[in-house]
């Protein structure tokens, strides 16, 4: 409800200048003011204040004070232009608007059923190593929960492998969510390569993870730094790694869009790219 | 093993601030204690993240910057309109994540290190108090107080004799840092802290009050003495005993002033009567290197000069000009300099 | 061209009236509640305290170019840097800031004027009186050192520095009053910003539809709503403390000290959020029109910055890693700290992306945005060393903590402001800028920022903490600390010929014409300057770019949002 | 092509919130923040005295007033309610109510500080608990105070015969307020009576 509106269209309706505020402002201020010099200030500013109150309550109960303002007619506006009318555009759509391919793709679904399949793949391989060659399940989950440990390097063997439930909950955590992280990332990331996405995930990704890690396990995870046998290990992220990759491979049909552009498989939205939408359905 | 290479690849990329001990005496990238290490371990694979994350992102900017911007011959069109994507979107919040945990992650085990250490029963106990502008340091287990210096025994990483600061305040917040033996810890009023060091070389190491506490904040300096566990002793064995008596003459003189001027209201010399609390002991005075916390060098003209107008030194510092008459100030500077 | 016959209200329209004295124009400013004017108002008022704060800048440098230097006295030093960040903060970055927003959001969207135009007109001066009350200082009283009753227990006020006790006079209730006072005038600007977006949008500008900045000051504001009111109940209690003999933060009748700083950090730090998030907006309204692209990714970006308001409010500990709380409550701010990472990361990337592609003209505005990005790279990282609680034991309260945060106010907020006005300033006066000035100014100001900030992170990583009047000879800090104030007289050139420019070009400059950028929001659409009244007919949108489907209407953008 | 501007003719209704209810509660947001401070701070010292009267030698629960305070709540909506329905003599009675009903409380509230100050020797600056105690109260009792004025104010135009079924929106605004001086004294209460003692 704009109530300039109803007024005949050479004029509008403004809130009319009014002193009230600076004056209430510098009364509120002198009453503040008074305490760091004396009380006379804050007694001026009292009655200022109060009589800024009082202007202002006017001002605008019991009805707002404005002046009118004239303003132009419509027509004298200024127009709208531009140096730079034409627009490039992806043709993209337009080639593939008959072949009917899918071209929604949903990375993040996909992604997280990968990542969980292969944190299952990830967890077998190395509580296999445990029992192989520590004779015990809980040996990798508590070196992982050993990350928040302080002084985890004087825990003693037999600590390490046995049960310890917080232990177990940690690591699951760390596991799990670690999982579904870099399973986003490879729903996200393997249709943009459509032609080898099992290499890239399954083998190179965990390869090159790895490598980082090897760099820094000492300072993120000391204990496991130390007990951490590499072979083992990549071989398990290069489980977690083919598993996920597979899974997100088949849910997102990767192979049938090697032909798209790279644009439309990095999801980039654009005119070209973007059904257009109805001008009688669009309203929002 | 890999850390050492690592390290000595970070010592080499920061070797402009690698130790060279004299010139740079608080350098923090040249820790000597557990704490310091700890924090300087997790220091560098901190700046080794976030300058991977700079070195990508920094070029990803200046590419764009260069790449895109509009040429000479262009050809008048706007450019492709692209709204977004959903994809990318999730791509650079997942990877952002996953690095903020690994951060998270290895900060907390470092914080449980330092904060939760367990006290072993070698560990040396010293009180900290913080006043404006002076360190006051009390060391209960073996029943003497001193000022301004403090000293402790070195530490075996094998067989370790750490250094246990409680940290108090007797006025305003202080902070305690001494950057190349551990990070700071404050010291606030009706707020008890602790921190540990366990030097593992002697020397003197340097460093100052970091949480300003008024006026003279700038000159509380710290002057930690690593001792061999040999000199520590001999050290304790002499702030405990009590100042000879003094031989007649102008000491004497110099305690006569020192004992009816108001100095006994704010300076305790033990085995006399002055035993007041605002200001540092003065018992073991002529043992420190320097005065009013490292404001001055300890010598006979600049403690004259301190006791007659302290202003000149340390504008601001809570000890007032005591107004003696140069006769009485060369007594009592007399006096003070039997003060061992 | 049809503009020139608008009969226009504003500065540039007082040809058509005869020439008003100087009291009628005073009179005209003193009574105004046009929320351009006030913007205005506040973008002078502060420019007017950023040259004050930047005095006091270079009394704390001089003072420390050298060690055991005697350029001022230990007294004067420390009101200097209390005196100097305050300012800085409440009354140079807050009224800019909330000057620009004043006077662009109602013309943003669509609307006359803000929903509350007196409110307006009040909380402006609120905030006026208040910084000058906070000067009056130099004046009132004599103080415990002479030098008047100017505060000098720091921006944070800690306890009990601050208590009657170790504070006396009345230079801590300066501080304590005047941000009171200007705390009020905050609080009605934030509630009007807030009525204006969410009540006074024009028809079909869906939320979904509002330009960046609108949203961005929208989350600020309400931002602010939850966090300037603790400093206002941690100052009533300080005053409680110091007038009425209240024992808050008296740790000798068993009170905390600590608790002072939890209520500070509480508001200090969502505060400094405050103060960066209108910048992004400025960056995310000049980055895409420069590159010729909409901004990449829009409802990330807002779903972002909201993320970053939310989180911001769990941060404020990370100022007090030192002060002793247990190793769990430091392990959460780390947490919550870096946290805050994550969305700050997304917006770069999407300003990145919305680079990507384009066309990127490097006007003055888009040359000091690109500053502003890759700057705020560098101290957001700064930031996450801070935010690694046992990093931050080595370098909290150090000149690598005033490196960080000058690197992102200076390096961020203050290129994006002047990203800011050389895009406004040709809607706000009608004239262009004048481009020769500005190179100068650019170049002048990014080598003198780079030679103060850039090495003030040497000294902190050296072992130098804040707030010292000097400093020893033998810490390696000396030749650091020198060539940081070198930098600070290159700033100060640049400086004054950017003031020198506004007021040249305000006279003499270019004329401007509506729309001199080809943009694509609606402040574009009405004249330079607007009229009082904004827009002769309320406009109707359809789209996030209503200029931009106006001149492409074979490609509107409402066919793809 | 000029600006969009046509004000369509029979529009798809565009309405936004109504600016002073938005603007309201903005503001209670921002009180809402400074409240919880103080609600911390006394939550935080509660039993941290280091000497003097403690809440539970001292404090006397005030059913009473806060029956009345609440009750203040009721008939302002109330009052309201009224208006709208142009029905002026109710709404006049409706309006003096809620007025009386907080000054009631106001003057409760009066008498307990008496009775703490004279009697039990309890001031600000006795001990953490004065302090916290009559910061807590006092800021509650001095936005009741603000409220009262409003509501007098607007009780003396509206036995005037000022008052009229147009300016219901500016007394809903207003009762929004008192609304939430309300539900601030009930946590109020709660921390200080209740948990407190
Ligand atoms: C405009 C103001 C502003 C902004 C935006 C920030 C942003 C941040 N700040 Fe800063 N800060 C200040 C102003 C600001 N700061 C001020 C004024 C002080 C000192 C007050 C005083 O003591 O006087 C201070 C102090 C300060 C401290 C306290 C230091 C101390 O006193 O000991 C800390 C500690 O955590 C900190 C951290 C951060 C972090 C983590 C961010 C983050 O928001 C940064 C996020 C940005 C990035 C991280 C870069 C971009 C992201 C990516 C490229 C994605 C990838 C990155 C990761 C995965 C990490 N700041
Ligand atoms: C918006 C915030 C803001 C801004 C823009 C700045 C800008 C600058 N700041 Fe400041 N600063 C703070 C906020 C800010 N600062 C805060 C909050 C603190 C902490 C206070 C505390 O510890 O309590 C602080 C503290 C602080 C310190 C630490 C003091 C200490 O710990 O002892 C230093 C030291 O160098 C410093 C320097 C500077 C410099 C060189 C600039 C320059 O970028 C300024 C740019 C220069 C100009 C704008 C100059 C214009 C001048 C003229 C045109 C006149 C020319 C006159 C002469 C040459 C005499 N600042
Ligand atoms: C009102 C209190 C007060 C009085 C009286 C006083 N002092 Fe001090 N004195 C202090 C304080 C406080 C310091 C610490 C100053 C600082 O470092 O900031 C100090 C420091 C000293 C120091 C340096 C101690 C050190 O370890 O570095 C000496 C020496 C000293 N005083 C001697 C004297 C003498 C001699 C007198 C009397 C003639 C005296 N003081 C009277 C308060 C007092
Ligand atoms: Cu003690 Cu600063
Ligand atoms: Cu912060």
């Amino acid at each position: 409800m704009r109530p300039h509106e109803t007024h005949p269209k050479d004029q509008v309706e403004l809130p009319a200048p009014t002193a009230w505020p600076v004056i209430l402002a510098f009364g509120l201020t002198l009453v503040f003011a008074g305490l760091l010099t004396s009380a006379a200030v804050s007694a001026l500013g009292a009655v200022l204040t109060l009589a800024g109150c009082v202007g202002w309550f006017r001002q605008v109960l019991p009805v707002q004070q404005h002046e009118m303002v004239p303003a132009p007619h419509v027509a004298e506006a200024a127009p709208v232009v531009t140096e730079t009318p034409d627009v490039a555009r992806m043709k993209v759509f337009r080639d593939f608007h008959r072949a009917r391919i899918p071209i929604e793709i949903y990375p993040a679904a996909a992604g997280v059923k990968g990542g969980l399949a292969g944190s299952v793949a990830m967890a077998v391989l190395a509580c296999l190593h445990g029992v192989i060659s520590h004779g015990s399940i809980w040996f990798p989950i508590n070196l992982l929960a050993a990350i928040v440990f302080q002084n985890s390097l004087a825990l003693p063997e037999s600590y390490i492998n046995s049960f310890h439930p917080l232990l177990l909950l940690v690591a699951s955590l760390l596991h799990i969510v670690t999982s579904i992280l870099v399973g986003l990332l490879y729903g996200v990331m393997l249709p943009m390569f459509p032609r080898r996405p099992i290499i890239l995930g399954g083998l190179i990704a965990p390869v090159l993870w790895s490598g980082l890690l090897y760099t820094s396990l000492g300072i993120i995870n000391p204990l496991l730094d130390q007990r951490i046998e590499w072979s083992w290990f990549v071989a398990s992220q290069i489980g977690f790694g083919v598993v996920a990759g597979l899974v997100v491979v088949r849910q997102q049909r990767v192979k049938t869009r090697q032909f798209m552009p790279l644009a439309v498989l990095a999801g980039i939205e654009a005119p070209g790219i973007l059904e257009e939408k109805d001008e009688r359905s669009e309203e929002k | 093993m890999r850390s050492t290479t690592w390290a000595v690849l970070a010592g080499a990329l920061f070797s402009r601030l690698a130790p060279a001990e004299a010139s740079l005496p608080t350098n923090i990238f040249a820790p000597v204690s557990t704490p310091a290490q700890l924090v300087h371990g997790l220091s560098l694979f901190v700046l080794t993240v976030t300058g991977v994350i700079f070195v990508v992102v920094f070029s990803l900017l200046a590419y764009s910057a260069i790449k895109f911007r509009r040429r000479p011959d262009d050809d008048g069109r706007e450019p492709f309109q692209i709204y977004g994507s959903d994809q990318l979107e999730l791509a650079w919040t997942v990877i952002p994540i996953i690095i903020v945990m690994v951060l998270f992650l290895t900060s907390a085990r470092v914080i449980h290190t330092v904060q939760d250490a367990r006290k072993p029963k070698s560990a040396i106990d010293v009180t900290v108090v913080g006043h404006q502008f002076w360190w006051e340091f009390r060391y209960p287990q073996y029943g003497f107080v001193t000022a301004n210096e403090l000293h402790v025994p070195v530490s075996d990483p094998k067989h370790p004799t750490p250094t246990y600061l409680k940290l108090l305040s007797a006025d305003t917040d202080h902070s305690f840092w001494v950057p190349r033996l551990a990070g700071k810890t404050d010291l606030i009023p009706n707020h008890p802290n602790e921190m540990w060091i366990d030097p593992h070389e002697t020397g003197l190491f340097l460093g100052q009050c970091a949480q300003y506490c008024g006026t003279q904040h700038a000159k509380m300096l710290l002057r930690v003495y690593v001792q061999s566990r040999e000199d520590f002793d001999a050290w304790v064995r002499s702030q405990q005993q009590a100042p000879a008596p003094v031989s007649p003459g102008d000491a004497a003189a110099g305690q006569r002033v020192f004992q009816s001027t108001a100095c006994i209201n704010c300076h305790a010399v033990s085995g006399t009567n002055a035993n007041g609390k605002f200001g540092p002991d003065l018992t073991h005075l002529m043992s420190r290197s320097t005065i009013a916390s490292g404001a001055v060098p300890n010598t006979p003209a600049n403690l004259r000069g301190w006791i007659g107008n302290p202003e000149t030194f340390k504008p601001g510092s809570l000890m007032p000009a005591m107004n003696l008459t140069p006769k009485e100030l060369d007594e009592v500077t007399t006096y003070l300099l039997t003060l061992h | 061209m049809s503009s020139e016959s608008l009969p226009i209200s504003g500065l540039a329209g007082l040809e058509t009236k005869p020439r008003p004295t100087w009291i009628e124009v005073l009179h005209e400013w003193l009574v105004t509640v046009d929320h351009k004017k006030l913007g205005i108002m506040y973008i002078v008022y502060a420019l007017v305290f950023l040259v004050v704060g930047g005095v006091e800048a270079t009394i704390l440098r001089i003072q420390l170019a050298i060690p055991h230097a005697h350029f001022v006295s230990p007294q004067v030093f420390n009101r200097m840097f209390t005196m100097h960040g305050t300012t800085m903060i409440f009354f140079v970055a807050m009224p800019v800031l909330f000057g620009f927003a004043n006077y662009l959001v109602p013309l943003m969207i669509g609307a006359r004027d803000m929903a509350f135009p007196r409110l307006n007109a009040f909380s402006f001066w609120l905030t006026a009186f208040g910084g000058l009350l906070l000067y009056f200082s130099f004046l009132g009283g004599d103080g415990l050192y002479g030098a008047g009753s100017t505060p000098d227990v720091g921006w944070w006020a800690y306890a009990p520095l601050t208590s009657v006790a170790f504070s006396r006079g009345h230079s801590t209730d300066y501080w304590t009053i005047s941000l009171l006072v200007s705390g009020f005038g905050t609080i009605g600007t934030a509630v009007n910003i807030v009525a204006t977006v969410l009540s006074m949008r024009c028809p079909g500008m869906t939320l979904g539809k509002m330009p960046l900045l609108v949203w961005l000051n929208l989350v600020m504001s309400g931002m602010l709503l939850f966090t300037i009111t603790p400093l206002t109940a941690a100052q009533l209690m300080l005053m409680i403390d110091r007038y009425m003999g209240g024992h808050f933060f008296d740790t000798q009748a068993g009170g905390s000290a600590a608790i002072w700083m939890h209520f500070f950090w509480i508001f200090g730090h969502p505060e400094v959020y405050v103060l960066i998030i209108p910048c992004f907006a400025f960056v995310s309204e000049i980055v895409p029109v420069f590159s010729r692209k909409p901004i990449f990714g829009y409802p990330i970006m807002v779903a972002a910055t909201v993320c970053i308001g939310f989180v911001s409010l769990s941060v404020w500990a990370h100022h007090m890693y030192t002060i002793g709380m247990t190793s769990y409550e430091n392990a959460f701010f780390v947490l919550t700290t870096l946290a805050v990472g994550v969305p700050t990361g997304i917006k770069i990337f999407n300003w990145l992306g919305t680079m990507w592609g384009g066309k990127i003209r490097y006007e003055l505005p888009m040359m000091w945005c690109l500053g502003f990005l890759f700057q705020f790279l560098i101290a957001g990282l700064t930031g996450i060393m801070l935010g690694a609680a046992p990093f931050d034991w080595q370098l909290g309260n150090s000149y690598f903590v005033v490196a960080h945060f000058h690197y992102v106010i200076v390096g961020g907020i203050l290129f994006a402001l002047f990203g800011a006005f050389y895009y406004w300033f040709p809607k706000i006066t009608g004239k262009m800028l004048d481009k020769k000035l500005g190179h100068w100014h650019f170049w002048l100001f990014l080598f003198g920022f780079h030679m103060t900030f850039d090495f003030m992170h040497i000294p902190g990583l050296l072992g130098m903490p804040r707030r010292i009047y000097t400093y020893e000879a033998g810490r390696g800090w000396a030749i650091w600390n020198l060539i940081v104030t070198i930098g600070v007289f290159f700033q100060a050139v640049a400086v004054l010929m950017f003031v020198f420019n506004m007021i040249h070009s305000y006279f003499r400059g270019r004329v401007a014409g509506n729309d001199p950028w080809d943009a694509w929001t609606l402040e574009w659409a009405t004249s330079s300057p607007p009229p009082e009244y904004n827009f002769a007919v309320i406009p109707e949108v359809k789209s996030r770019r209503p200029l931009w489907d106006l001149k492409h209407p074979e490609d509107p953008d409402w066919k793809y949002e | 092509m000029t600006l969009p501007q046509t004000m369509p003719a029979a529009p798809e209704a565009w309405t936004l919130p109504s600016k002073g209810r938005v603007a309201m509660f903005s503001f209670i947001v921002a009180e809402t923040s400074i409240f919880t401070i103080f609600v911390v701070a006394y939550l935080f010292y509660l039993g941290k005295s280091l000497s003097g009267p403690t809440p539970r030698q001292v404090l006397e629960v005030p059913i009473f007033s806060t029956i009345c305070l609440l009750s203040s709540s009721i008939t302002i909506h109330l009052a309201v309610h009224y208006l709208r329905q142009a029905k002026y003599a109710a709404f006049k009675l409706a309006w003096f109510l809620t007025f009386a009903l907080g000054a009631i409380f106001l003057i409760g509230t009066g008498i307990e500080w008496n009775k703490l100050i004279t009697v039990d020797g309890l001031t600000i600056s006795t001990n953490l608990f004065g302090t916290t105690y009559y910061s807590l109260v006092g800021l509650h009792a001095s936005h009741v105070t603000g409220g009262l004025i409003a509501l007098g104010i607007v009780l003396a135009l509206a036995l005037a015969g000022k008052v009229n079924e147009k300016h219901e929106h500016h007394l809903d605004v207003l009762s929004l307020y008192w609304h939430f001086v309300d539900a601030v004294w009930v946590v109020v209460f709660t921390v200080v009576y209740v948990i407190g003692r």
